[in-house]
């Protein structure tokens, strides 16, 4: 591209910091950018009953096809894994930035930031990932929470499941039908069909 | 679901239509040009329509529904039928209101509204996007019986819009900046962690897809444009984009958009799109309606740049050779390819496999799964197989 | 002509949803993935739309709209913003009864349905089409105002369709044959005479623009696509195709579209469409808003082949310089300019001239007078000129 | 391209003689593809009255922007040419073929060869081409009718206008304002205008 690198257009302007204020919600790992306020499992309990249970189930198991928000412990290897801020996720940051700005689901940024770290300490709780019901979670502490599932995780080493070389004529290859989709009937037709297997 | 398609060109035409006989469309005048403003496809293709699965999700603002591309020729996908992903439903912002915020580790934080975007300078590119999980339905075994269920989260449009570099020197980068925020401004703060290098690379902030502004439930009227990367992160409605030193690990990056392997670990940051392809006609809602000479449709992309070959079997794999790819191919682009095909009225498998112009070469389902078992939901770019029956229907099968 | 998009930017915007306050659009839910099956633009861009001009003739069947082109991005037009023009409005066929014949000077002549067509195979290429009257009003002075009615008879979409020549292989043409008549199934019967080599070398007969089937009023189901001839030979609706030894002087190709020069001849078989660009804005539906920086944009193309240069004054033609040409640039398709422009509120004169890959220059209306004179209606590809008054207005000048 | 030469896909069908014969309707200026059939100016004028007056004027002068029939000559090289039948068309082919195609506009090909040989007959009649109102014209003596401006036309010799060099500073050009669409104010903007000069 025959851009000049670096050239100023003089547009826009300056962010107040009060203007960045109210939208600079972002939580990272080490606890960077969490807003002061605290919070205990016990009082994220009540809140969590009230406005969340409904979906995420009261006891964190998620109605219909909802998210499970507990459990999950050592099934990651299996044929069923199921992922929750206990069993996968790997900083507690998380939990916290993510409730703050998407839940309850349709009423994004409604609670305060005292309710959000008693909903984190009440999730992490209940995931085992805290002992005790009135753990104080707060701004100063967050970043040091340690999730189970922290060395869960590897970076991407992709490209994989290269053939070795590029076969075009009478390859090796198995072409036995062993599924098939017209059986299952979960797709969606018109005439009624069974669920099939989600993403979730 | 319904062969619309193929089913409709195959009910029979009124004679008083065909030659010797003089229609009446022949005959009278149709609308004038005050008729549509803005204009909508033919009646007759009512069935070229993007569709949801109901049980893939709880709710249809938390979903996703799917590009027709069993109906579709070229590498254009139209503005009306590229496939939506919602996390909190499609976000309608008035332009007048919408600000980009931009603060972080740079050396001015600074606010931009859309007349300020309209005057920086523009690019205009044709990118593919594809969802990470599509075909993540088909891990386990072939599930969904049509091409625009199990292929469908993709589409591929001209954008227009201003390089992230650019907009990034406005403000000034520190040094110790190294990754960037992108945040949308959609109910689900939909918020991805992007290395500074692929900013500076080929990012851009679009405002146009193919020639008009955004459509909503596409982010208008600005969006993140990563080329090759998984869509999850071009953010939709982005409102803002923080410089930092080190990466946030959002919901959407941990939660979600990992890698889940066999032995239960798994794999983050999986940017890139692998090359993959699938062949769009015949497929289950295209049957095979004639014997002789047919031709076999796909599509094929890679996100790490151009196609340089697609190869085509009719044996299940067992002999390939090579399709047609039409004039123009370009990088990151969805690349159409053509193979003729002549149908005796036997069964046959049919599959595709591309090859981008780093040497990658799309891997068979099996050699996927050796290396990721099948927990991985995301990035299955393995071969597709169409079974074509002796009647000439089409099924997703699983070979093995 | 209301000032839409601009004029609607430069509104206020509604402190309630400026930071540091979150707007309603980012805590509540939008509409789900179920809502459009097939989607529309966003109501903020309603501005965005065909328009005709009541008073160029005498029914709206037999007239034209056109294209918006102040409004868009990039060189693709969504396929609902694409001009019409009809001779009998638009043509409602039903692709079942849909019929193409072949005969004249063949071997065997033969009648294709649909099905038919879609088991050829197909290319997809990017072309302008622009009508042989755009900017035809402009002959004795400047009469409209707006880019829209000036240069908006032009629209660029990737068509995908059969090589023409496969098809005429399909009935073997005579020695004898050298000329191709092209019939419309349209109640006006439209039909051009080509000359066999324009057929043999790159016409198309195309089903799809932009990824979906053509829309009615550009020809659904099947339309001639000629790259690089005026729009009145691409027959829509095509019906049939005759081989024959001679031209046919259709009213079509003596009536119309023959251009009269000042000394009472007129040319005939005025194929081509000579190189041609324009600003798109600013222009006079998007006025200059801000001091400052600013991006002049616009359009380039040529029937000839590629855009190599666009050239961008803003003292009426005395001072030029190169504009920008973001990729990609393809031949016979639309080509984006951009170039910067510091306004500082005196009168400025924006002008765009555009230079081919044969090395043909854009004229002045001057240059083209003087060889033409003012009665000639079509190929009117001079150098356009707006005026930028000192309040930021724009207005469609005449210099001399 | 890469698609083999002269392939044959045996697809579509022969069309039978009779399937040709009621859309191929097109006729060259020699007469060739000329139906069988007659009509003379005397015939037509009845006919043109009944199906054209409306639309094209009585004395074919055009009403309102409906195209004008008759006149024009000696206006080519003037400053209001008006391009008819009888001023501008090289071949009398050319007026049988279009009415009979294309008129009246919206019953196309409503009429009877007769009909169409007798309005064509009728409109080279009121445009002295033909001076004889009971002349009979017919298949046979179409293609050898002589038009007054069959000379008129020239092959087109473009690219013209070029200039010398490619100016790119201090060019020697006009740049004053000699004309401005604003005043004109034909443009549609919703607040009313005059009509414009037309394409016709
Ligand atoms: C009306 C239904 C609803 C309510 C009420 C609700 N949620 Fe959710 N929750 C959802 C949905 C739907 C998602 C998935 C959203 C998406 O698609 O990104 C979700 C996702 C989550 C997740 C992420 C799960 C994962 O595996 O990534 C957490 C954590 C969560 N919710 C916590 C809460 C808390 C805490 C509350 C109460 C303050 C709450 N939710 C209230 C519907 C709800
Ligand atoms: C309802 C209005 C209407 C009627 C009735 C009508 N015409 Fe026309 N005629 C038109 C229009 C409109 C056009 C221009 C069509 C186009 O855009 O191509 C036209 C064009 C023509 C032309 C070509 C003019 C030119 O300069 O190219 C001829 C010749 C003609 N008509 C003859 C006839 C005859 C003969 C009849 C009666 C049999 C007839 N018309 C009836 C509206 C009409
Ligand atoms: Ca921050
Ligand atoms: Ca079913
Ligand atoms: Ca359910
Ligand atoms: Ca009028
Ligand atoms: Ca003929
Ligand atoms: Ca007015
Ligand atoms: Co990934
Ligand atoms: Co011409």
């Amino acid at each position: 591209d025959d851009l000049e690198p670096g050239k100023q257009y003089d547009l826009g302007r300056a962010a107040t910091a009060e203007e960045i204020a109210g939208w600079d919600i972002d939580v990272m790992p080490d606890g960077t950018g969490a807003p002061v306020g605290q919070g205990t499992p016990i009082e994220g309990e009540d809140i969590y009953l009230t406005q969340c249970a409904s979906c995420h189930g009261e006891f964190g198991e998620g109605m219909d096809r909802y998210p499970v928000l507990f459990g999950g412990e050592d099934t990651l290897a299996s044929h069923n894994p199921v992922k929750t801020p206990g069993s996968y996720w790997p900083y507690a940051s998380t939990l916290f930035d993510y409730i703050h700005r998407a839940m309850p689901f349709g009423q994004a940024q409604t609670l305060t930031n005292d309710q959000v770290y008693a909903l984190t300490a009440f999730l992490l709780y209940i995931n085992f990932v805290l002992d005790d019901d009135a753990f104080v979670l707060s701004n100063e502490n967050i970043g040091e929470i340690e999730m189970p599932n922290r060395d869960g995780f590897i970076p991407d080493d992709r490209p994989d499941a290269q053939p070795e070389t590029v076969c075009m004529s009478d390859c090796d290859v198995g072409t036995e039908v062993i599924g098939r989709a017209a059986i299952i009937d979960v797709t969606p037709d018109g005439d009624g069909q069974p669920e099939g297997i989600s993403l979730e | 679901l319904g062969k619309s398609g193929p089913a409709a060109a195959a009910a029979e035409a009124d004679p008083a239509h065909l030659p010797p006989n003089v229609p009446w469309w022949t005959q009278y005048l149709g609308d004038g040009v005050a008729a549509r403003p803005y204009g909508l496809p033919s009646p007759h293709e009512a069935h070229v329509v993007r569709r949801n699965v109901e049980w893939l999700t709880a709710t249809t603002e938390s979903s996703v529904n799917f590009t027709p591309i069993q109906d579709l020729h070229g590498f254009v996908t139209p503005n009306g039928v590229c496939f939506e992903r919602h996390h909190g439903g499609t976000t309608e912002v008035n332009p007048v209101d919408y600000r980009l915020m931009i603060n972080g580790l740079v050396d001015t934080p600074k606010i931009f509204s859309m007349e300020d975007i309209f005057r920086f300078p523009v690019e205009s590119r044709f990118y593919f996007l594809e969802c990470a999980a599509n075909t993540g339905m088909e891990w386990r075994g072939a599930q969904l019986n049509g091409v625009q269920f199990t292929h469908g989260m993709i589409h591929c449009v001209q954008y227009t819009g201003v390089p992230l570099r650019v907009i990034l020197d406005q403000v000034g980068v520190k040094p110790n900046g190294t990754w960037l925020l992108a945040e949308g401004g959609d109910s689900s703060g939909m918020h991805r962690s992007v290395p500074l290098e692929k900013a500076l690379d080929d990012a851009m902030l679009a405002f146009a897809m193919n020639g008009e502004m955004l459509r909503p439930e596409n982010g208008y009227p600005l969006r993140l444009v990563l080329p090759g990367w998984e869509g999850n992160m071009w953010v939709k409605w982005i409102r803002r984009i923080e410089v930092g030193d080190q990466p946030w690990h959002t919901r959407e990056e941990t939660s979600k958009y990992t890698d889940l392997l066999a032995n239960g670990k798994a794999r983050f940051f999986t940017w890139e799109m692998d090359a993959k392809s699938v062949i769009t006609g015949p497929c289950p809602e295209k049957p095979v309606l004639h014997k002789g000479v047919n031709q076999i449709k796909g599509l094929a992309w890679s996100g790490r740049g151009r196609i340089k070959e697609v190869h085509v079997s009719t044996d299940g794999g067992r002999n390939w050779m090579q399709a047609r790819l039409p004039d123009p191919v370009l990088p990151k682009c969805l690349t159409c390819f053509n193979a003729e095909f002549e149908w005796n009225g036997e069964e046959v498998l049919l599959q595709s496999r591309a090859v981008d112009e780093t040497g990658y070469v799309q891997p068979t389902m099996q050699a996927l799964q050796e290396v990721r078992g099948v927990n991985s939901i995301y990035h299955n770019n393995s071969i597709q197989t169409w079974l074509v029956n002796k009647t000439g229907e089409v099924e997703n099968v699983r070979l093995g």
